[in-house]
């Protein structure tokens, strides 16, 4: 079954970008041809420029249903990327407390995945992938297995995440909102086989952006545009378990 | 782009382990080699292993003098009689503990406490209680059928998903119908790969179950196979037992299949 | 015609009832026997007090001797005996307790013996054949003769004691030695014995005379062809012809043959009970503890029924 | 509101069934004192069932003159033994199955095939394999315990997230690290409920392992006791064998609520 | 462990009241309790009025995980819910006929769930709502099962239904977008324990809003300003499992 089809895409260094696509039109594949997870039957991803100091693993994901070890603490979920690295005593101690720091998780240091809200997981996976320093961070619809009002609330943390130390994003959604709140340049991907559809550059700071804001509502209902028909023809297929 | 575009490594994949069709079959076969092999060669002693072409042999032998019938028929309908009641006791009282309280409490405890009884150990009393024909040994079989049973059907209603009980009262259907299209139904799945277990036990206690005066059926045949140390017929006899029980497993598999198309 | 169940093992020993059958002695007083078999003896005590079974014929075991305690079997009379001057049963050495010395009975002192269980007229002869040299010896209960078999060829086990017609093929293809005669050490062994339900001997007096009757006209004539050998030898081919449809089925004539006529041991005529046996057995299963010490020789025997003898 | 308000009818609950504490018990003691009142009143024949209060007697009997222990102590030895031997052997080979898709299509027919098979039946070959000794009876209950285990364990395995490997492997783990860290974790909630069934069965076999020249053990006790059709003997065996099946899926339970607390 | 306090609410028929509050502040319960599921230690719920003619089951729910028996079609599950109050026949075949239609479903009849689409699967379950012709439906979080672009789509299709034929719905959602596209009157409530905050009126009519619209805009900003401190709190609770 061909998934993608005759794609071509660059990535900036140093800003987000949002893929935005139906259901099933090969989101969640391209961001796994991207971080090397999967193998392309025809083309190549090519990465160029070196990663930066101190960076553990280049390409790194967040996914959207956490993927945390439920059997260890929140420090030790970070931990676990960092022990393979041999990242070890006072330096992982010192990486895990910053990076539990820089995403409000400091209190949560030893509580168990299953305490915490779903908001806080992902705020732990978050963590986790800023401990190993990526040149690449890739989010596949990371706030899609949350309560509308904890999405906001991490889109909030997000922007200040990137606004504080800007890092490379490529953040795959199924929400305008999000993507009009987030990317630098939106994607826009037609159903399967994803073929690329338009690509939207918006120049407009992150923290200038704000839920409600007049031209990003604009582009939204221009995205929903481009996309209804699809999202429809989407919905209604039957799937052949 | 600029300099040095380097592919992205590939590091996924793995850890799906598939299924090599013939490979099991490569296996049996190299195993079955080795030992006539060294049967032959006699780095086996004869009194550790038959040599499997006499194994065959006794097959061709059983089958030819229709012997192999009238091993098999009586052991067979042993088989269906005994897990059958088993069964269909084990799904019904665990069903029963699934949906009520007072009764899981009384009889959970119970069923716990029959699990580990070595059912050959009561082989004398089921003489007494069942008598020594067919009786004993449906009994015996049943028994030990019945306890996995109960507990994998109790599992399954338990582990019927409740928002669909909760649908179901919100639509104001009767207790029965929820019972009957929501509680069965959702509890299949668990019942019927409980059931795999069970008649493998079911199998396993046929030799049991004809330690009970049997002369005829596959149990009685291995164990004056083994009483007289005869290994060829032993194995031959173990050889049928094993080929039943993957047969048995297969089929329930098929139903599984059939019945449970909706699955994900 | 008066239907009756009778266990039977498929062992020569059990002959007597089978000639009963063919020959039409049961039929003659008016009985219809149908044959229940059974693996062991064991359950055939068991199938007896539950009245799946009438008569039947076995060892003087621990598990009769419960049942008759639980008011249930009842023996009343006796069947194969050792006997002076004919073959009886074997003490058998493996080859590895052989070579160690085990040559003889007296030698058995820390040595094992194999037992099918705990009980079983196979403990009690190698209890009696212990305590008669003085010896120590541990039981090793194995369940099965199949079992015993194997380990006294493998060695893991020193002796044992078992009827000639297993015994000497064994020893005469070298897998173990036969070391003594049981009947040297427990003269007139009456080692089975025919036992009913209490409720026919109690209350089928009747009956329970018409299978005596027939049953020793089999026994007289399985003696006759086979033990003293006075019929002649077309007699005794006929015989073991006929003990054939019933034991080592699964072989060929020619096989079965020599197997059956050494397996041949008197069956006492009429039935007759020896009783001094049956008390040294009653009295050994006490002192090992196995059955209670409240069991006397009338719970055990009714002795109405077949001559005593001792 | 204006008129008819009526309150909204409740129609919720059920279909949760709780456990009473205590209704197990009192099942228990309700079901020994009828057979009590049975066999004194007579209407249970003393052939049926014995006297549960001779059953007591006969277990303060044992433990007065200390034979409770002579026959616990070799039993349990070879109940841990024979266990930890299959278990360990199962969750190895289960986890390989799990890992490698060849060992897989070469081992899962095996499995299959030798899970039917009743281990009584191989009796005979085991006093030539492994002795009359200890040896034939920790061999015959590690190879019950084997096939269960390693159906559990790669099952385990199996039904590890796989999202959570995909981490793994995104975030450049070592396959050993995967395993370690993520695969054999993730499998032991599997393994743990595998070996409650594994070891039950080790209880169930105990009777037939010491079948084999055992003079002491519980299952030695029970079988002479079935010889000697001493029901209040065989009764008293059989309830120590309950109760230590009832008191180790306890112990497992223990170890579960310890080892899985993170599970939801 | 209470969960609802000193709550007094009244609903309107024939119009939509949608509930919003933070994660675990009761509104399932609440919603449970109008419907019979959950029994309240104190107070009461009353209803007044009599149940429309034709109506099987006066508080039918819609869930928001679908709630759809796997192992009955599409035209199955709707047929479940007739079985019991004893329609039969042409007149069955009739009313699931009607409810597929207006869910545009009529083409999925004899497919399985797992067939399906989410989308496809909410409008199963709604179908079937429809089908027992409720005097009152109440949804809980119908939408946040699905992905940001089905659930725009599903919002048409339910101002589609109510439009053509008003009903009285109790909607309880995270998702102020929705509170707002769908609410003649938003309740919001307190953390846990909950309690009444707030009732919004909104007159504006359903089809006359739109995404994007700057008046709503306005109120989903308003009611976020109103919640976010509390939904902060709700996402920062260690659950002591
Ligand atoms: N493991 C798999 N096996 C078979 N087909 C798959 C697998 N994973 C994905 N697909 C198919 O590949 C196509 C693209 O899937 P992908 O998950 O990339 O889509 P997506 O855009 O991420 O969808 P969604 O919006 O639902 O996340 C889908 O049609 C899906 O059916
Ligand atoms: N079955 C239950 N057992 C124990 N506590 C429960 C149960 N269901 C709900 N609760 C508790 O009741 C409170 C209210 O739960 P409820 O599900 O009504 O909240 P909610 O507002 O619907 O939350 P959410 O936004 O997550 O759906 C929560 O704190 C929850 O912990
Ligand atoms: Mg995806
Ligand atoms: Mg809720």
């Amino acid at each position: 079954m061909v998934v993608l089809e005759d794609l071509s895409l660059t990535i900036l260094a140093g800003r987000i970008t949002c893929i935005i696509g139906p259901s099933g039109c090969g989101k969640s594949t391209l961001l796994r041809l991207f971080g090397g997870l999967e193998r392309p039957s025809e083309g190549q991803i090519l990465q160029s420029g070196e990663a930066p100091a101190g960076c553990l693993n280049p390409l790194t994901y967040v996914f959207q249903d956490f993927a945390l070890l439920p059997w260890r603490s929140v420090a030790g979920n970070v931990s676990l990327v960092l022990e393979d690295h041999g990242v070890r005593g006072a330096t992982r101690h010192d990486v895990i407390a910053d990076v539990l720091a820089r995403t409000k998780l400091a209190d949560f240091h030893d509580a168990l995945p299953k305490q915490l809200s779903g908001g806080m997981k992902q705020r732990v996976a978050i963590a986790r992938a800023l401990a190993v320093n990526p040149a690449v961070m890739l989010l596949d619809e990371p706030l899609s297995a949350l309560d509308a009002q904890t999405r906001e609330l991490l889109m909030d943390d997000l922007i200040a995440l990137w606004t504080r130390q800007p890092f490379t994003g490529i953040y795959v959604t199924h929400n305008l909102a999000e993507a009009a709140r987030l990317g630098h340049q939106i994607v826009v991907l037609s159903r399967r086989p994803g073929r690329l559809r338009d690509v939207v550059e918006l120049a407009l700071p992150l923290t200038d952006r704000h839920p409600g804001q007049a031209d990003l509502e604009a582009l939204q209902t221009r995205l929903w545009e481009l996309m209804r028909e699809e999202a429809e023809a989407a919905d209604q297929e039957l799937s052949h378990v | 782009m600029s300099e040095a575009a380097r592919p992205v490594q590939f590091r996924g994949g793995g850890f799906k382990p598939g299924m090599r069709r013939g490979t099991g079959l490569a296996v049996f076969i190299l195993l079955i080699a080795m030992i006539e092999w060294g049967t032959r060669a006699g780095w086996i002693s004869n009194l550790t292993l038959p040599r499997p072409s006499d194994v065959g042999l006794t097959f061709v032998d059983l089958w030819q003098t229709g012997l192999l019938w009238d091993h098999l028929l009586p052991s067979l309908g042993r088989l269906i009689v005994g897990t059958l009641l088993g069964v269909t006791a084990g799904i019904g009282v665990g069903v029963l503990i699934g949906l009520f309280t007072y009764i899981r409490a009384g009889l959970v405890p119970l069923v716990a406490a029959m699990f580990p009884i070595p059912k050959i150990a009561l082989l004398p009393l089921f003489v007494i209680w069942f008598g020594i024909g067919e009786g004993s040994k449906y009994a015996l079989i049943a028994l030990g059928t019945f306890t996995p049973t109960v507990v994998a059907a109790y599992g399954a209603v338990d582990n019927v998903d409740r928002t669909l009980i909760r649908m179901g009262q919100s639509f104001g259907l009767s207790w029965i119908s929820i019972v009957r299209k929501i509680v069965l139904p959702g509890a299949l799945p668990g019942i019927l790969s409980g059931m795999r277990v069970s008649v493998a036990i079911g199998i396993i206690l046929l030799v049991a179950a004809e330690m009970l005066g049997a002369e005829f059926g596959i149990g009685a045949y291995i164990l004056q196979a083994g009483s007289l140390y005869d290994l060829e017929r032993l194995f031959a006899g173990v050889v049928i037992l094993s080929a039943l029980g993957v047969l048995t497993s297969w089929a329930i598999g098929m139903i599984e299949r059939r019945v449970l198309r909706w699955r994900v | 015609n008066t239907q009756i169940k009778v266990g039977a093992l498929r062992f020569t020993s059990h002959a007597a009832s089978f000639v009963a059958f063919e020959r039409g002695y049961f039929a003659e007083d008016g009985l219809d026997v149908s044959f229940e078999f059974f693996q062991a003896a064991q359950p055939m005590a068991v199938a007896i007090a539950s009245g799946d079974a009438d008569y039947a014929v076995t060892a003087v075991s621990g598990g009769l001797i419960s049942l008759a305690e639980k008011g249930t079997a009842k023996v009343i009379g006796g069947a194969l005996s050792e006997e002076a001057g004919i073959d009886g049963q074997k003490i058998l050495a493996s080859n590895a307790a052989f070579e160690a010395g085990l040559t003889r009975p007296a030698a058995l002192d820390g040595k094992s013996f194999a037992v099918t269980q705990a009980g079983s007229s196979f403990h009690y002869m190698g209890s009696k054949i212990a305590g008669a040299e003085g010896a120590k010896v541990s039981f090793k209960p194995l369940q099965k003769v199949g079992a015993i078999i194997g380990a006294m060829k493998s060695g893991q086990v020193d002796a044992w004691s078992i009827v000639p017609h297993i015994a000497k093929p064994m020893a005469a293809s070298g897998a173990m030695h036969i070391i003594g005669d049981v009947a040297d050490y427990l003269p007139n062994y009456q080692v089975t014995t025919v036992f009913t339900s209490a409720a026919n001997a109690g209350n089928e007096r009747a009956k329970t005379e018409s299978f005596l009757r027939a049953f020793s006209k089999g026994a007289a004539d399985f003696n006759a062809a086979l033990v003293d050998k006075t019929a002649g030898e077309e007699a005794a081919e006929e015989m073991v012809k006929l003990i054939h449809k019933y034991v080592y089925t699964d072989r060929p004539y020619e096989k079965a043959a020599p197997s059956i006529r050494n397996g041949a041991m008197r069956i006492n005529a009429d039935a007759a009970l020896n009783m001094a046996s049956v008390e040294d057995q009653l009295n050994w299963f006490k002192s090992e503890k196995l059955v209670k010490d409240s069991i006397t020789t009338e719970t055990l025997v009714d002795g109405s029924y077949a001559e005593i003898v001792s």
